[in-house]
């Protein structure tokens, strides 16, 4: 696509649509939203880059690598968070029972656990929605014309 | 508090955990996937048992997970039934990996294997979850993991049958996933609660107030279970999924995958909704009507089918009409030889799967037709066929004869002499079609020119292992039969 | 009870003028479909119309337990967003399942990509 | 006329369950895959409608406990418990999706009348 209002209106708003999906995964515990939300806003701004300008420029911001390293890194850390809560002498998962430092409540840093798993969880789900979209545009790009039925 | 009190969490975790890693393994050390799968296979069995002895010491406890006791959290239920799923779970789970590791070299691209492991630890996992959770809405997610991944391995294999199948699988299990999701909404709506105990503790209430909303409720579960476990109008996905999928992944679907929901469905039957509800509407009828439809259509499709993998499925789908005619006859001789039977028919028809398999790879024939003359060719794995058919048919010294007898015997104590019938009608037709093939295989001369391909020793052991297994619990049951029988009581109070 | 039946007859006849008006040729089949499909509707419009009414606080769903997450959560969990408390803390492990849920179709869309 | 009356006070169950049966409807019968992913979409969606509806309670707040005001709250759990089924059922689309992708690049089309069609034409 060579298209000059796109291209140029997408760079002006990609980093404000990033810092607002960080904001709001970070802002998870305090205001609507959370790690879905903001990892889904995060993750359409990189996929808008690569509508706008083409499969290239997008897998340079974010290459399949790191955005399998991503996947994994978020799911992983989520369920380590859990484990680190069983060393503390909690259940699995637990968070109070933990004695992860809750805080003082309505502060950015407070909730214990919570926070980080937010952050993993929006990690993860980015990273999903970048890596989905790619997946399917290859194969799509792949196609070209379909195979004769029955070839 | 030591690390064993965790184990129920562990077990779950540890096949998730070893499923996140598995990509980056794979691209970092690929050699290392397949034994780190092992290993966290060992782990989950050692702690399972860990969990039998703890539970033979002390009975049937809770797990709560982040110390929130239920009504605010999600608790892991554990006595002897559930333990009795997860050692077949991960234990077959493990024998059917064993065999996969030298399979999948012939079935799919290389790349792709680290995904299927992942996706397998994934299947392993969810299904272990499904069988320990005590939570409706905890249930739904394991479920819907166990759904993609289980169709997942299917499209993994290269040909486009594969393809349709699994979206035919994916849709209708979408589909039952859905209406299971709108059952909890139902049943939440009027309970206010989620957990299995607390809702059957405020179901009598509700059942006065608002009749229809439960009514509407057990319809969707059982569609959505019988969807999910072919019960029998709704299999309609099973026997293109099952045959098309490459040999493990037929294994475990038809093995595992199809009991677990059906072990889903019993729990929510005989835990959540009280008997009073269950008398008051005829849901074990139900059940044990379609089960014995199934029963007698499975094996009459499975009769005419020229496909071997595709004999085989639909056998599937008359074989866990046992198990759920177990769950409908609601009496617990029978339940004993319908849980019986989910370890029985795992064993035999992962085995003949696997069998299935190696005759595919080692002559590239799938045609029953074929098949004449081929124990010439492949003596023990042939045998090892001959075993599972007889187990199938219910033959003395196999495990199939022990879970129809418990199952008949349940049937004439509950006064239903009719099924007894279908029992013993089942299997005469399972053995119209076992019985041909074994003897056309060994008492045929082997046509064809084409050399027979070697064999994995691994693949043969793993199959060897499964006759061996089907035999030991055709001639000495006891064990798991007292075991299933104090479990039972336990639980029904029977 | 006349009420349902005039109910679903009206239903039902809208359904299928619908299904003629637009399937011009309209089989068996999809005529047996969408009657089976509005016994079903019926089923349901009589379950709704016995639910519990929308908005009501004193509906069951508004028990001691949401009571709970809206008037300790916060002393519990440490955050003020309630529904976060509740996925990220009281039901952690739901969202852990729902990480692997994507982590999942993730591996199956690869899987199926790169193998054909 | 209870009935109605009840139905018509119930219009946010009455649509959750107008759109399940529709949802229902288009994934069992229409021939065309993509439709069948959406209707699976619909029927999601719907199930998300009543558990979201069921957890209102009128006049009440969203529950982020910043400003206590003088009202009350709404059922937070109901939300949370959607929050997880949305992304569940996100995956499912994109995994048939891809399915659906792969199923036209063998075939040429995404019909499974024509599919079906194909397929005995070569046999």
């Amino acid at each position: 696509m060579e298209d000059q209002i796109t291209r140029l209106t997408s760079r002006l708003v990609v980093p404000f649509i990033q810092v607002y999906g960080i904001y709001i995964i970070l802002h998870g515990h305090l205001s609507p939203g959370g790690g879905f939300s903001g990892g889904a806003i995060f993750g359409a701004s990189l996929v808008l880059m690569a509508l706008a300008f083409n499969l290239s420029a997008g897998v340079k911001q974010i290459s399949h690598q790191s955005a399998s390293l991503m996947e994994s890194g978020g799911a992983l850390g989520y369920a380590l968070v859990g484990l680190i809560a069983l060393l503390w002498g909690g259940n699995y998962l637990a968070n109070r029972a933990a004695s992860f430092p809750l805080g003082r409540a309505g502060e950015l840093f407070s909730g214990g656990a919570i926070p980080v798993i937010t952050v993993f969880v929006g990690m993860k789900v980015a990273s999903t929605m970048v890596t989905l979209f790619y997946n399917l545009i290859e194969g799509e790009a792949k196609v070209g014309d379909p195979e004769k039925p029955g070839a | 508090m030591t690390l064993q009190h965790h184990f129920p969490a562990l077990i779950i975790v540890i096949f998730l955990i070893c499923a996140f890693i598995m990509p980056l393994l794979f691209r970092w050390r690929s050699t290392l996937c397949a034994p780190a799968l092992l290993l966290v296979h060992l782990l989950a069995l050692a702690m399972a048992v860990a969990l039998l002895v703890r539970l033979y010491a002390g009975g049937p406890f809770y797990y709560h997970l982040g110390n929130w006791a239920p009504p605010w959290g999600i608790e892991l239920k554990i006595d002897f039934l559930r333990v009795y799923m997860v050692l077949i779970l991960v234990g077959l789970g493990l024998w059917i990996f064993v065999y996969a590791l030298k399979d999948l070299a012939h079935e799919l691209k290389r790349e792709v294997t680290g995904w299927y492991y992942a996706l397998y630890a994934l299947l392993i996992g969810s299904m272990s979850g499904m069988a320990l959770t005590n939570d409706m809405f905890n249930l739904f997610v394991f479920m819907e993991i166990c759904g993609i991944a289980s169709c997942a391995i299917i499209s993994i294999k290269e040909s486009r049958e594969c393809l349709e199948a699994s979206f035919k699988y994916l849709i209708l299990s979408a589909m039952g996933t859905g209406c299971y999701l709108m059952a909890i909404a139902m049943i939440y709506m009027v309970t206010g609660q989620l957990n299995f105990q607390l809702i059957r503790e405020a179901l009598p209430a509700a059942a006065g107030l608002y009749p229809n909303n439960l009514l509407v409720a057990t319809a969707l579960i059982i569609v959505a279970f019988g969807t999910k476990a072919a019960l029998f109008p709704l299999h309609v996905w099973l026997p293109d999924a099952h045959a098309s999928a490459p040999s493990p992944s037929s294994a475990v679907l038809s093995g595992l995958v199809i009991k677990i929901y059906a072990f889903s469905l019993f729990n929510i039957l005989f835990f959540v909704f009280p008997a009073s509800f269950r008398q008051a509407v005829p849901i074990n009828e139900i059940v044990l009507w379609l089960a014995t439809l199934g029963i007698l259509f499975g094996s009459i499709f499975a009769m005419v089918q020229e496909d071997l993998k595709k004999m085989l499925a639909y056998s599937s789908i008359a074989q866990i009409g046992y198990v759920f005619m177990g769950i409908g006859l609601n009496q617990p001789t029978a339940l004993l030889g319908g849980f019986y039977h989910i370890l029985n028919h795992a064993l035999m028809k992962g085995m003949l799967f696997m069998v299935a398999g190696v005759i595919i790879q080692a002559t590239g024939r799938r045609r029953v037709k074929d098949l004449n003359g081929i124990g010439h060719v492949l003596p023990l794995v042939m045998i090892a066929f001959t075993v599972g058919g007889f187990s199938m048919i219910g033959i003395p010294g196999t495990g199939g004869l022990i879970s129809k007898w418990y199952l008949a015997e349940g049937a004439l104590l509950a006064n239903r002499l009719f099924f007894v019938i279908v029992i013993v009608l089942s299997s005469l037709l399972n053995a119209v079609y076992y019985l041909p093939i074994i003897i056309n295989a060994f008492l045929n001369p082997y046509e064809g020119r084409e050399p027979v391909k070697p064999v994995s020793r691994l693949m043969v052991g793993a199959i060897t292992a499964g006759m061996i297994a089907v035999i030991f619990f055709g001639v000495y049951p006891k064990p798991v039969i007292v075991f299933l029988k104090a479990a039972l009581a336990a639980v029904i109070g029977m | 009870m006349p009420n349902q039946v005039l109910m679903i007859v009206i239903l039902a006849a809208v359904l299928l003028l619908a299904a003629a008006r637009f399937f011009p040729r309209l089989q068996l089949r999809t005529v047996l479909t969408l009657a089976l499909l509005a016994v079903i509707g019926y089923f349901l419009l009589i379950t709704v119309a016995e639910m519990p009414l929308f908005g009501k606080a004193v509906n069951p769903a508004h028990n001691e337990i949401s009571l709970r997450y809206l008037e300790q959560g916060v002393a519990e969990t440490g955050v003020i967003n309630t529904v976060s408390g509740i996925i990220t803390d009281y039901r952690a492990f739901d969202t852990l399942g729902e990480a692997t849920v994507l982590f999942v179709a993730i591996a199956a869309v690869i899987a199926t990509l790169k193998s054909h | 006329m209870e009935t109605l009356k009840n139905l018509a006070h119930n219009y946010y169950y009455l649509v959750a369950v107008v759109l399940f049966v529709i949802g229902m409807h288009t994934m069992l019968t229409h021939s065309n895959l993509i439709k069948k992913v959406i209707a699976m979409n619909i029927m999601d969606t719907s199930v998300f409608l009543l558990f979201v509806a069921i957890g209102y309670i009128r006049g009440g707040q969203a529950p982020i406990m910043r400003d206590i005001g003088d009202g009350f709250y709404i059922n937070p759990l109901p939300g949370a418990l959607i929050l997880t089924g949305i992304v569940v059922g996100v995956s499912v689309t994109a995994y048939a999706l891809s399915l659906v992708v792969k199923i036209y690049r063998y075939y040429g089309t995404v019909d499974a009348d024509e599919i079906v069609e194909i397929r005995s034409r070569e046999q």
